[in-house]
């Protein structure tokens, strides 16, 4: 089997997954291969689709591969389709979600102290949509569970790891960020 | 207040939510907040949410009572010991309100990313189309357990309703008159609310009720109460006069 | 909006769509278009993946377009697919799971009478998952086997003791996300 054999094999297996591929996922069927040489392989298959441009492109995000539309042909897809599975999450669920994201592991009782509201019913929604995931314990008085955002929230949100997390903006570029944040939400 | 107040209420997320956006319209320097001013406005709103019937969240009331507190420290004469370093009675409350915004513009930094759903969109046959819902395959973690454990408490109960309405269902008017007749022969007189002990369903308590009107009205058995609102007692009069 | 960008647009709509797109389709939304200019472009696209050559292709079936895996990697699909399962879980399985792990030790029969169906597929399936162990027998008529969960079912679910798991209390809070799960996406 040649390289460009296992290159397109690992097409087939981005293209059919429902989450992204990672490399952990390709050595399980490619047994006969090193970590770093899947690696480079999918390297060079992500600079090949890169090259050629496609309405369809290959993206790193969540740790593995997938194959995603190109964001410019948003409009186009909505368009096409109205009841595509639309992103949806009220302010609140994006407070919540931006919260455990920056300060996980965190419990329920460290996210109101910061909302300053009861936060229940939104943990429970983002357990649901799997965008968090219930960690472990605090091994404090009555052991509340800690959340952290799971792999599906890197996925939804595109980013690769927590690591793309951008830094939490320093406290004197509030003045300009006040404006426009509503006018963001409704973009949602 | 102007008519995009109103329109605003509810798409405050808290009290801390409605301050940020007090300390923004007014356009004042969030380390120097004029409380006067704005507490006089956040009590305002809090008022308005009464006025439209919203149920104002006790948090809300936590907080004016802390911008209160605030109000009056700041009138207190300021103390003799200038060269202590005097603590701003702001402090606390500008913390929290400085910490609640950065994750607010947290939220603008995630949502500007190519978000899977809006900017962005996976393979429809990616699953291929034969797979039902039922055969679905799960990533097991802890919430998937809370899930299935809820799932069978949830089926589990519809099940059981459904079962003990099936049963209660298969009695009939006249054997529940039958039943109850030969309860009352035995009993020759009861309270009332002793009839509908055992019953369990809506459905039971429903057909001993009635079952109850009809030997009344065949005059086997009589309602008593003596006095308003004292026990109401039910008497066997004797074999069906009618019949 | 030239003809390229147009073509693009379209993979995305095939990319997307979990039936193949007919002309008819697209010229819903790209209606400036006379159905013979879309006959042609899907046709240009149509040579243009094959003229790529990668491991997924488009294809024409059954009046319309659709992207497939080409058949030659089908057993590293086949392979790719049971090793996926192998870190999934069923509902059934995991109900059973779950009920073991609250009800432990727990007899076949009794997990029957929780579950209300048959389960006797699924422990089996749990023992070779190694999920679940036996550890021992219930002193009754028949003595039946006792089930338990194993050191692996603690892993999986990201557990690090069975103290660890929700009581009935915990559970309960978040019953408004399952039971109002409509509701709750309005509000949210």
């Amino acid at each position: 089997m040649d390289n460009e054999y296992i290159k397109k094999a690992i097409e087939c297996i981005i293209f059919i997954s429902d989450k992204p591929v990672t490399v952990d996922d390709l050595l399980h069927v490619f047994n006969q291969f090193k970590r770093a040489e899947l690696m480079n392989l999918l390297s060079e298959l992500h600079d090949k689709w890169n090259e050629m441009s496609r309405g369809i492109e290959l993206v790193e995000v969540s740790g593995g591969f997938q194959f995603r539309t190109v964001s410019e042909f948003s409009e186009v897809l909505t368009n096409y389709n109205k009841e595509i599975k639309k992103f949806r999450l009220s302010k609140a669920a994006l407070e919540v979600a931006a919260i455990i994201a920056y300060k996980q592991p965190v419990t329920r009782v460290e996210i109101e102290e910061i909302r300053g509201v009861d936060s229940s019913g939104v943990l429970g929604y983002l357990l649901n949509r799997r965008l968090i995931e219930i960690t472990g314990r605090k091994e404090v008085i009555g052991r509340p569970f800690i959340y952290g955002t799971s792999l599906d929230f890197l996925e939804t949100f595109g980013l690769r790891s927590l690591k793309d997390l951008p830094d939490l903006k320093e406290i004197k570029e509030f003045e300009d960020s006040f404006n426009g944040f509503n006018m963001n939400l409704q973009k949602l | 207040m102007d008519d995009t107040c109103l329109v605003k209420l509810d798409l405050f997320e808290g009290p801390l939510d409605l301050l940020l956006h007090l300390i923004k319209k007014n356009e004042v320097d969030i380390y120097d907040i004029p409380i006067a001013i704005i507490s006089k406005q956040y009590l305002e709103y809090i008022g308005l949410m009464k006025v439209l019937n919203f149920e104002v969240a006790g948090n809300y009331l936590v907080i004016a009572a802390e911008l209160g507190k605030i109000k009056s420290k700041m009138l207190l004469p300021k103390s003799e010991y200038e060269d202590e370093e005097e603590e701003d009675p702001r402090d606390e409350l500008v913390q929290r309100l400085i910490e609640y915004q950065r994750y607010k513009e947290a939220v603008k930094g995630l949502i500007d990313n190519e978000i899977l759903g809006r900017d962005v969109f996976l393979s429809g046959n990616r699953n291929g189309n034969e797979k039902t819902q039922e055969l679905e395959l799960i990533k097991p973690d802890l919430w998937s357990l809370i899930e299935a454990f809820h799932s069978i408490i949830e089926r589990r109960k519809a099940e059981l309703n459904a079962d003990i309405s099936f049963e209660a269902e298969s009695i009939s008017l006249e054997d529940k008159m039958a039943q109850l007749k030969d309860y009352m022969v035995q009993k020759r007189i009861v309270h009332f609310f002793d009839m509908f002990e055992n019953h369990y369903t809506k459905f039971e308590f429903i057909i001993t009720f009635l079952a109850l009107l009809e030997l009344v009205k065949n005059r086997v058995l009589k309602v008593l109460q003596n006095e308003p609102y004292n026990y109401i007692e039910i008497i066997y009069l004797g074999e069906d006069q009618l019949g």
